[in-house]
């Protein structure tokens, strides 16, 4: 139903050129890998998919049904994760999930938020505050908060970051779990997230 | 316990004697002038209680013993409870003597300063979650705030001539009439004694506290207020 | 569903309701740190201590007392709000949730939860300032209803004109600057009819219909509203 | 290599060389994102601005004008630094930088290197208020010397006093509020002695031996003197 | 000729015990692993070791030739890594190790930490502002600032965090390379760095 739509990027920073010509799309149930070298523009691509950044040149469409979906809606059609965002430290973690429900619009519930951090394995920890949280800890609640809204487009940047094996199980199930609901793009350099793709873009090539 | 009535009785026999048996002083309207027994013991209790307070702290970074800290903030407390008091009799005795509760004498100005200086030792108390941080970040603040009083106490009076009695009464002058130089030492000694029986309440309150709440407990309490 | 509605339609949440989050929120965190209120408090009962303590020694003359009190009660008002203001944005943009709040909400919800945020910010503050500033300099006040509603409404514009600046320089890099820098000159008209509107409730002129209430009123809507038009260009722009 | 020396001795670096890479680092930070240097400025810019337009349209007798002007000139000083003054530490904390400085620099280093930041913003501060202020308000000062004297001795004391103050707000909440509760206090003795020896050498009374500057310059040896026996406790403290 | 004792080390958070008991001794060429779930205080055991927290009960002392090196030296025979540290944003990569030289007193040479950057792969981004880092460039960079001073006991959190396998190569080398320099403590999940430590501790057991 859903699908995405990247033609010709193209990416500058002053003046190097970090990748041109990314073209691909993808479909509900599709995973992409994206992988490269430290510093080949892996996370900015996914930033520029996310609209948090703008290509030098081409363009990212998404589709419902076949219409493209105005840009101020996208929110409700992605949810990402990435080593640069952070959560609200002087929150406990439930409060933080309680503020993103809120704030996208989807009636909040304290049960279904619970149910979410009992997925991310985060139960016992919920009413901690953030800032206390361990590196493992906050890159768990990212996930949550990225699924909050079932997502059908899920941006994953380094997910298994930090994360211990339990961790990581957790990343493969949300990945399993999300090929039922949509899209799924991974960016990372480990063999076993990249594995997870169906296709892989290799920006280092 | 014999103590607690003594100085009952002793306290008793003071605010008797200030308002019946010694006369009121010359040079002021009416019987004001009685409230040198009040308002100058409170002052020096306060004094006494700061001077206190920044030696437990110095005692404090020295031995890192959570007594002294306990002696530190409690003399801070009661010294800050008695400022008030001297700046709130010196406030009705203003209003008797010049005619409005507050216009920044140079006495009230320096006296404001006090209270700013420990209401933000408070304040910095509250604001750091760790306990042992907390005590030596008070500590040190006590130590730093008083280094500062001696300019305080030389600039101040330089800037505006004062309407403030500095020597018309002064005990420690002679040609103090018996009578009041009577009363107004036992009031000193009646207010030294009460300060010590509180802070010694005080204390106890705090040793207890401290005992039956691990200090990771308290950690936590402060926690959940969004600090460290 | 129809397709298309799926697309546009917000659901069962309106722009006020997503507001009202990142203002409690704002509001929540405000009250866990208390940076921005403290700051501005503390900034606003220093200067009216010193202020005070300056000016009290002085017999001021009782023709000029209502304008240099309202010239002083603003000045107070506008640096104590500056100095605390802007960090509903900046401190979004430096703890790094900025990104994750962008995918999330809508750029009007969020104009729009901070700046009740500032507003509240600016209530407390003017609650305590404004009684504090009358008791202690002895502010006689002839017209306490048009001062009330001077006090009101500047404040009012005083939110609706910062919000946004803040906003533009929450993503530039030398902030400090550019926010007094850009702000002062975009409150200037409103501090002078606060002032002048203060005055003469202390004076007791009572022009029928308050003009400058209405001036300030006035510049409030529409900073607001302009705001609410530019402010998604601003939220936009801010991807590099 | 006698094992004992090689664990105490500092090598080639002297506390002072560490202590300038500090306010080096500190500088070239700054210059690249002005925050602090903006926030304190602007700041006293715009308050300067605001003072003299209200203060300018009166009529305040000669006998009072050098005693309010340097009331005015020190609290537009004093805020100004109040405002931009804790940042270098609170910086640190915010960014994350701190631990990694911890490990690698001694604390009388840190507190030396902040130091001399602050009194580099403190000079440039001065060096554009006070020309700025003495044009604008047409302060007329009979002892330049004396001025002079009293405005450096008075902005060294403020870095001394506040420097410290920043370190310990770092590491607690509500930083904003704090720093400006913790200083003025601290700072208000050396602000009333700074403005008694303003006030001084506008009239022209030349008392020997300037006895204001040799407070404020007493003043500020003793809290730096105070600051770095203090300063290890608090930057080891900081662990939790 | 260094050792490193650690007795008895204990850690609450409020009422939670982080860990107990914790006593070890390392000597130069020794690796020691840290493993355990997330949150289980890996992140802070090594904190304590560096002496940035405090432990609730034991005691952490390094000897040179059997003498205990005082607290306030500390600094020259530790080097760290954490996913929790940054370095200065608004600085180049260059200027960074210059400023980590010069306050620890190390005499600055350009060439020397030029020739660090060559080793963690960073040599083309030497002039690059931090803030445009991508998050593995950023690790590089702490690896490097870690090893400026050449330390006896270099204390790695998560090293690997980020990087690409050219980045866990460098990591591999600086571990190997640091057997002959002194001792290392790695707190890990990836088992590719637990297996580095000659002795593990796991602190889930
Ligand atoms: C709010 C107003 C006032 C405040 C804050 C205040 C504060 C103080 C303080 C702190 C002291 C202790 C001074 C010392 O130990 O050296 C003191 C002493 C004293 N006060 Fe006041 N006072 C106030 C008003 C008054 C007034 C209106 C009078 C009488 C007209 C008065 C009479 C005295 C006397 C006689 C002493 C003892 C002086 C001495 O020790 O030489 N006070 N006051
Ligand atoms: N704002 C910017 N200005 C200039 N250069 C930038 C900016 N942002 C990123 N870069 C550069 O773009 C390149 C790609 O960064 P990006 O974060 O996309 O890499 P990445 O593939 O995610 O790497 P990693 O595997 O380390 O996460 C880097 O060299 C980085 O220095
Ligand atoms: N200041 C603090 N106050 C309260 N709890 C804290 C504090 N710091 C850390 N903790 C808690 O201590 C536990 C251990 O944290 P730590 O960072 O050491 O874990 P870790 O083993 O490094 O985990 P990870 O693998 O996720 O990095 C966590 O549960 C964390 O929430
Ligand atoms: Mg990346
Ligand atoms: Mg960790």
């Amino acid at each position: 139903m859903y699908s995405l739509k990247v033609s010709y990027l193209c990416k500058h920073y002053s003046q190097t050129l970090l990748f041109k010509d990314i073209s691909f799309e993808l479909h509900p149930g599709e995973v992409l890998a994206i992988t490269g070298w430290n510093g080949s523009g892996k996370s900015t691509l996914l930033r520029i998919i996310a609209g948090l950044v703008r290509p030098t040149t081409g363009k990212v469409e998404m589709f419902f049904k076949g219409e493209s979906i105005p840009k101020e809606s996208r929110r409700r059609f992605v949810g990402m994760v990435a080593p640069a965002f952070s959560l609200y430290e002087e929150l406990t973690a439930l409060e933080n999930l309680e503020f993103f429900c809120k704030v996208r619009g989807i009636a909040y519930d304290r049960k279904s938020c619970l149910a979410m951090m009992e997925r991310t394995g985060l139960s016992e920890n919920a009413h901690k505050l953030c800032r206390n949280y361990s590196s493992g800890m906050k890159q768990r609640l990212k996930l949550a908060q990225a699924l909050l809204h079932s997502p059908p487009l899920l941006l994953l940047d380094e997910p298994g970051c930090n994360l211990d094996s339990k961790g990581m199980k957790i990343v493969e199930n949300i990945i399993a779990a999300q090929r039922q609901l949509g899209m799924t793009v991974i960016a990372s350099n480990e063999k076993r997230e990249v594995d997870y793709g169906d296709r892989v873009i290799n920006l280092s090539e | 316990m014999i103590a607690k009535v003594l100085l009952t009785i002793w306290m008793t026999a003071i605010i008797v004697a200030a308002f019946l048996y010694a006369d009121a002083a010359v040079g002021f309207p009416g019987e004001t002038s009685r409230i040198l027994f009040f308002h100058v013991p409170q002052a020096w209790v306060a004094t006494l209680s700061f001077l206190l307070s920044m030696i437990a702290s110095c005692i404090y970074l020295a031995r890192r013993r959570v007594t002294a800290d306990n002696l530190a903030l409690s003399a801070a407390e009661l010294g800050l409870l008695f400022c008030l008091l001297a700046t709130a009799s010196g406030s009705i005795f203003a209003k008797a003597a010049w005619g409005s509760f507050w216009n920044w004498d140079p006495r009230q100005t320096s006296i404001v300063i006090l209270l700013m200086i420990y209401g933000a030792y408070f304040a910095l108390r509250s604001a750091v979650g760790d306990p042992e941080k907390r005590r030596v970040f008070a500590a040190v603040y006590s130590i730093l705030a008083f280094v500062t009083v001696p300019f305080l106490v030389f600039v101040v009076p330089r800037i505006t001539a004062s309407l403030h009695p500095e020597d018309t009464m002064n005990p420690a002058k002679p040609g103090m009439d018996p009578k009041t130089l009577k009363v107004f030492l036992g009031s000193l000694l009646a207010y030294t004694g009460l300060f010590i029986w509180i802070l010694r309440l005080r204390l106890r309150l705090l040793n207890l506290e401290g005992m039956q709440e691990p200090e990771f407990l308290v950690t936590e309490k402060m926690d959940l207020e969004g600090e460290e | 569903m129809k397709s298309g509605r799926w697309i546009t339609e917000t659901g069962s949440s309106t722009y006020l309701s997503e507001a009202v989050a990142i203002w409690l929120r704002d509001l929540r965190g405000e009250f866990r740190t208390r940076y921005a209120v403290n700051s501005i408090l503390m900034f606003a009962v220093t200067t009216l201590i010193a202020v005070s303590f300056s000016i009290g020694s002085f017999r001021i003359g009782d023709d000029e007392q209502p304008f240099l009190y309202a010239v002083l009660l603003w000045i107070i008002l506008v640096f104590s709000a500056l100095s605390g203001l802007s960090r509903s944005f900046v401190k979004e943009e430096e703890a790094g949730t900025m990104d994750v709040l962008k995918l999330s909400a809508r750029p009007q919800a969020v104009f729009l939860g901070k700046l009740f945020f500032n507003l509240t910010l600016l209530g407390a503050l003017e609650l305590i300032i404004v009684p504090s500033f009358i008791l202690l300099m002895n502010y006689e006040i002839k017209l306490p209803g048009l001062f009330t509603a001077m006090v009101v409404s500047g404040g009012i514009g005083l939110g609706g004109g910062t919000t946004i600046v803040a906003a533009m320089i929450a993503q530039a890099s030398a902030r400090g600057a550019l926010f007094s820098v850009l702000s002062f000159p975009l409150l200037l008209p409103l501090m002078i009819t606060a002032i002048k509107g203060c005055e003469k409730s202390a004076v007791g002129t009572n022009n029928p219909g308050w003009p400058e209430v209405r001036i300030a009123v006035a510049y409030s809507i529409v900073m607001i509203v302009m705001s609410l038009f530019l402010f998604p260009l601003i939220w936009e722009e801010s991807m590099q």
